[in-house]
């Protein structure tokens, strides 16, 4: 029994840190946020370098990253590409993953049917050639790839081949896009029900990410309010000595506490493919998303009108948080799902 | 007890409600967005049409009628999703204050125009150092012969970059404690050294601003009360505030309740209708009884206003269950979306209706008195209970 | 438009107030609780003689007594036998009643069966004679007479032809009990379509004065905690000054008044016999009887050890609350009646 | 990070959960309804089999096993629905301040008849006067001779009616600053003076008592530290009691989250099954998820203990949490039955059980640190704010 990090782990999440709040300190990542893209269109070569592309890297490890990168968001499409799409590439597609000359992403919903990423997709293929229409697309625009599912299984499509319609995002540094396939080529990734099986472990990972960034999101909106709570006087005391600000804090912390602590284990159950990978991943998703959002609202209101402006960096984490919580359907579906383990 | 209109009160919302129909535009989807000046005409409309004013003095251009008939326009106001307004700030805080405080010149200079729209008025009662903590407010005016010369900074001051006039709370004596060294000014927005800078909400959209007072110069008698009042003078500024803000409250509420039947009654983008799923019924249905409980307190408040003059307690916590309920129920809707609720522009679902909402309601916990400071007051005005600070 | 209680009404509040905190100290309740029955056998003639049972009485003036029988409970089968059999009753146990003769419940659950009150009943009649098992019956052991529910309509049976079976209860001032009839004489007092709607008017009724007595339960438990909250010092100060404390106050303050407000409301709609009056009543019941169990649990909580303990009254009126928010089913099942008006 | 038992620990948990198939006693439904002395048996055959005192050195009766040990016991101990030691004081609060504070001499002379359940220990801390402020306590003890003598009165103290000693905290000089003068007794519950009256429960069990002591007097040497050291022997107990509780308290929650699933898939009394119900659903899944984030918490605390000794600020949380979870899970228990869960006696549902737990459950966030206190600790102690007191 050992619940704790590898000191390699632990020096991963240092040069981690550091290397996010140097290169996306607050007004970095608003001027991100707001430009025509969203998208730090150098850092990938970086993140090659510092090897966070390689394919050696454990879910462990990359559960480090992910934290982070809920810390300081990172302004490229890293979730999209090594959690979303990463599992399902071959060969070929995976070592250009990791020399940093491919970025993809996954496409799964369609308009008018359930959007889940398990549910059934209508996209077709025939003769090597994908037809259909995607939507909800996490960097959609901002990829070279696509992992598309369709009704047979999974395939690769160049994002050259798609017609792309990106959308503006209230998180702006994960946007998302429609995708138009008509008649792309497409490769085979997987099919029958090992496709359905890797789309399963795709979404457990995916949960999982998502859990470890909102920790990390949290986490963020905490550090502003303690310390803005220390700082920001009224009627002539630190608002932190008012246990209306103070036990808000203190609820927020426990919160995040119970949030890191199943994103961890879920983390580790899709690392070491665990029997209770589904169960973990459903509970983290569920808990830590919604962990997120009360973290920023409780911060946002702790800041009072300071932390309802656009130039505060607050509203960033927030909407980050709300894009976390919304994935693949609010914490309630996932609770469904946890329910009908239990009681099924 | 009885919650029928009266025949004359039937006869007032029959009239209204058709005039409504009638001429009532369509409300802009997004609140700071919509077209201020085809709003400005919306003002003179409903004025021309006796629905501003309607608790104010004849004399004033009001129509001198009972508090019930304010509740009955708001009410069918917002069934009719007519929009506000503009003058808000004129009519919910410096109005009642030139009323309660002003002379007879003030009130006649004043409020006409304020009633018809034609001119629009601010308030700036919050600094940058000093937020909820109003009496440490050191925004300051020196008399130089006939004038007060105004230097410092306000925040917070919604409309003010389009306001004619600002009920403005400055320090006129730094040398007595700090409640009793202020006073409560009528400024001219146009004014050399007023400057105002928009603040942007996380919205987007600039609502509220800062403004900056920089030796602007204003007439010695454009004070309300006098010199060292702005205490008293602010008090019953942020009474009215409160004390109309009730009804306005609910009736938004019952607005934002009656589109969330709407939206969860469609067939949403998945196929599916939110309304099949208990989970949403359930919530859907608490924030309906949530919306019915504040507007007949308020009607218990009303009663207690009408017989005494005075607005009942029960009144107090409206605002606070309000900003709450608008926060749960903004945030169930966009729940109702998936991932598509963070879709803007032109692709985001309901014309980005929900979206804007539900972001503006995290303001709803911190304006015109922030939760901790209605929970404060309630526990030490309503329920007697000693003071913590 | 006039949401005040006439200056009679008023009067007749005060009197009542002052009567049951005269008779009900809190040593008596408990007293009363902890007896064999539960039941102030001497009361109910004083009842009749203050004009509680006045058929005149109209349920705005019921009201005033049914919030007040909350603020200070009333060990007698009052809301059994005005609010729950009374309207069922024919003119010559009307009378009864009214002369303070006669008390009465309706009887309407049975085992393995829904046990709503509008859920159909399968108790049967022939020959007079009624047959059946009946449940959880307030007051059953305390009666002159059960208004019984059957499938075709309902009936008077009296009390001494029934076997019944009395339960102890959590709220010792108002217990339940099992019925059983074995072909006991029975008084037809409604039938077919009559019967529901006299039925859907008792539910209404009932729903109305549940709320009111939560009402008072909870305006009792909010005065007790800010009693206490001035007296009670911890760190040397009184501990009404910790927000902690002042600020569960307000938000019972908050709620109480929510709750107040539609229990009003529904008060009237009853009186009136307005076509809101089943919403009215639904959201009444829904939001008091909560409000009430949350005001109960805060002040048990703001008082520390001692409201947790069997001496202090707290939780006569906490168990009391729990009562009122079973009532018939908990609050989700009126939110899902309300939601079918809303939205189907 | 690795979650799964080492060989060692896979070992230990495995004959554990065959020794308790085989040995645990159906555990009563109601705590302080059990029977007592079937309870003490059972600590002796607990003892017995070594899983009383699992991380306490050998030399006093333990098994100087790592922490993790404790962690598996009390998981599987609540998989088994076995009862609890009964000699809880003794242990979590009691032993650990012996072991950190004793002498060689009182180390030998209670702690192995304190891990067999031989003999019973209660606390004295709080007093009628002093809730959550264990400084202002009066009870006071003066040194006559080679005895302190002991007056005053402790209240919330459980198992005191069985109890044959007593940790109290006494002020030993009324003439220092108030955390200064307190000294950290060890009483024999059964000397004269010593009078026990039990105080009932919501529940209407007596599970706490009062107890008065009336020139008690106390051996001079029956002290843990030196006098004046009561303040900070009593905070070893506290940490203590706070610090092995975490794994106690989730092992219990996940306890209540079988018994819950058991209950909401049975088909209820008037013939629905509650799983059936997506609100139950979503209810039970939300506490099932609370559990393991409490359960898992727990495991990085413990980390941080085997690793630095001192346990992780992680665990701070767990008991507020648990409280919270434990009243929202039993309420939902309760609400299943509808009225039915009024009914007491042979006729309740589950023969009682979730309505002694229901209501038991408001004890949570009272004892042991009532929530408000807990979350000032987290504020100040763990984040740093500035104290509020």
């Amino acid at each position: 029994m050992d619940f704790a990090f590898s000191e390699e782990q632990e020096q991963l999440r240092g040069f981690t840190r550091e290397f996010l709040a140097d290169r996306y300190d607050d007004v970095r990542l608003a001027r991100l946020a707001d430009s025509e893209t969203g998208v730090d269109a150098e850092v990938w070569p970086k993140l090659a370098e510092m090897g966070w592309l390689d394919a050696e890297l454990t879910f462990l490890d990359q559960a480090v990253l992910l934290e982070e990168t809920g810390y300081r968001p990172l302004a490229a499409p890293y979730f999209s590409t090594t959690v979303l799409a990463a599992p399902a590439l071959d060969d070929e597609a995976a070592k250009q993953v990791a020399d940093g000359r491919l970025t993809a992403t996954l496409a799964w919903a369609e308009p008018g049917m359930r959007q889940g990423l398990l549910h059934p997709a209508g996209t077709s293929v025939s003769d090597g050639r994908l037809t259909g229409q995607k939507v909800l697309v996490p960097d959609g625009a901002a990829v070279d790839l696509f992992v598309v599912t369709a009704a047979d299984g999974l395939y690769a499509v160049n994002a050259s081949d798609a017609v792309v319609t990106p959308h503006g995002g209230l998180d702006g540094t994960r946007r998302l896009a429609s995708v138009r396939f008509e008649g792309a080529p497409a490769r085979p990734l997987a099919t029958g029900e090992a496709a359905a099986a890797l789309l399963g472990r795709i979404r457990d990972r995916a949960y999982a990410a998502v859990a470890l960034e909102a920790v990390g999101v949290a986490q963020r909106a905490l550090d502003l309010l303690v310390a803005y709570a220390k700082e920001r006087k009224q009627f002539g005391k630190p608002i932190g000595v008012y246990q209306a600000v103070s036990h808000k804090a203190s609820d927020v912390y426990v919160r995040l506490q119970e949030a890191r602590s199943l994103a961890y284990w879920a983390a580790w159950c899709v690392a070491e493919d665990d029997p209770m990978a589904r169960q973990a991943c459903l509970a983290a998703k569920a808990h830590a998303g919604e962990a997120a959002v009360f973290a920023c609202e409780s911060a946002i209101q702790g800041h009072g009108g300071i932390g309802f402006t656009w130039e505060h960096v607050l509203h960033r984490y927030y909407k980050r948080a709300q894009w976390l919580a919304a994935f693949d359907g609010p914490a309630r579906d996932q609770r469904a799902e946890v329910a009908a383990f239990l009681l099924d | 007890m009885d919650f029928r209109d009266t025949p004359e009160e039937a006869a007032f919302r029959a009239e209204l409600r058709s005039w409504l129909q009638e001429n009532a535009p369509e409300r802009a989807v997004e609140a700071g967005r919509g077209d201020f000046d085809a709003l400005r005409a919306w003002g003179g409309r409903l004025y021309d049409a006796g629905y501003v004013g309607i608790t104010w003095p004849e004399e004033y251009g009001g129509r001198g009628l009972s508090p019930t008939y304010q509740a009955i326009y708001l009410e069918e106001a917002s069934r009719a999703d007519a929009p506000n307004h503009p003058g808000v700030i004129g009519l919910n805080m410096a109005g009642p204050t030139i009323i309660a405080w002003g002379t007879g010149e003030q009130k006649q200079r004043y409020l006409k125009p304020l009633l018809s729209g034609e001119e629009i008025w601010c308030q700036g009662f919050s600094e940058p150092g000093s937020g909820s903590d109003l009496a440490a407010g050191r925004t300051s005016a020196v008399l130089d012969g006939d004038h007060w010369v105004v230097n410092g900074q306000k925040v917070w001051s919604s409309y003010a970059h389009k306001a004619d006039w600002c009920i403005l709370v400055v320090r006129t004596d730094p040398d007595v404690p700090k409640h009793a060294g202020l006073s409560y000014l009528i400024v001219d927005m146009h004014a050399p050294g007023v400057t105002v800078r928009p603040l942007h909400q996380i919205t987007g959209d600039p609502e509220f601003n800062e403004i900056f007072f920089d030796d602007v110069r204003v007439p010695r008698e454009s004070i309300l009360g006098q010199p060292g009042d702005g205490w008293k003078v602010a008090m019953t500024t942020l009474l009215h505030e409160r004390g109309t803000l009730g009804f306005a409250l609910s009736a938004e509420l019952e607005r934002m309740v009656n589109h969330l039947v709407d939206l969860v009654r469609e067939e949403g983008p998945d196929g599916r209708r939110p309304a099949d799923d208990p989970l949403i019924r359930d919530a859907v249905a608490r924030e309906w009884i949530e919306m019915q409980s504040l507007r007949f307190t308020n009607y218990r408040a009303l009663t207690t206003l009408l017989e005494t003059g005075i607005p009942g307690p029960e009144g107090s916590g409206v605002k606070l269950a309000w900003s709450e309920a608008n926060q749960r129920l903004t945030s169930l809707a966009q729940s109702v979306f998936g991932l598509h609720a963070q879709v803007t522009g032109e692709d985001a679902p309901w014309n980005g209706f929900w979206q804007y909402w539900q972001l503006r309601s995290r303001g709803n916990t911190i304006e015109a008195g922030t939760s901790e400071i209605l929970r404060n007051i309630i526990a030490e005005r309503v329920l007697g209970l000693p003071k913590g600070r």
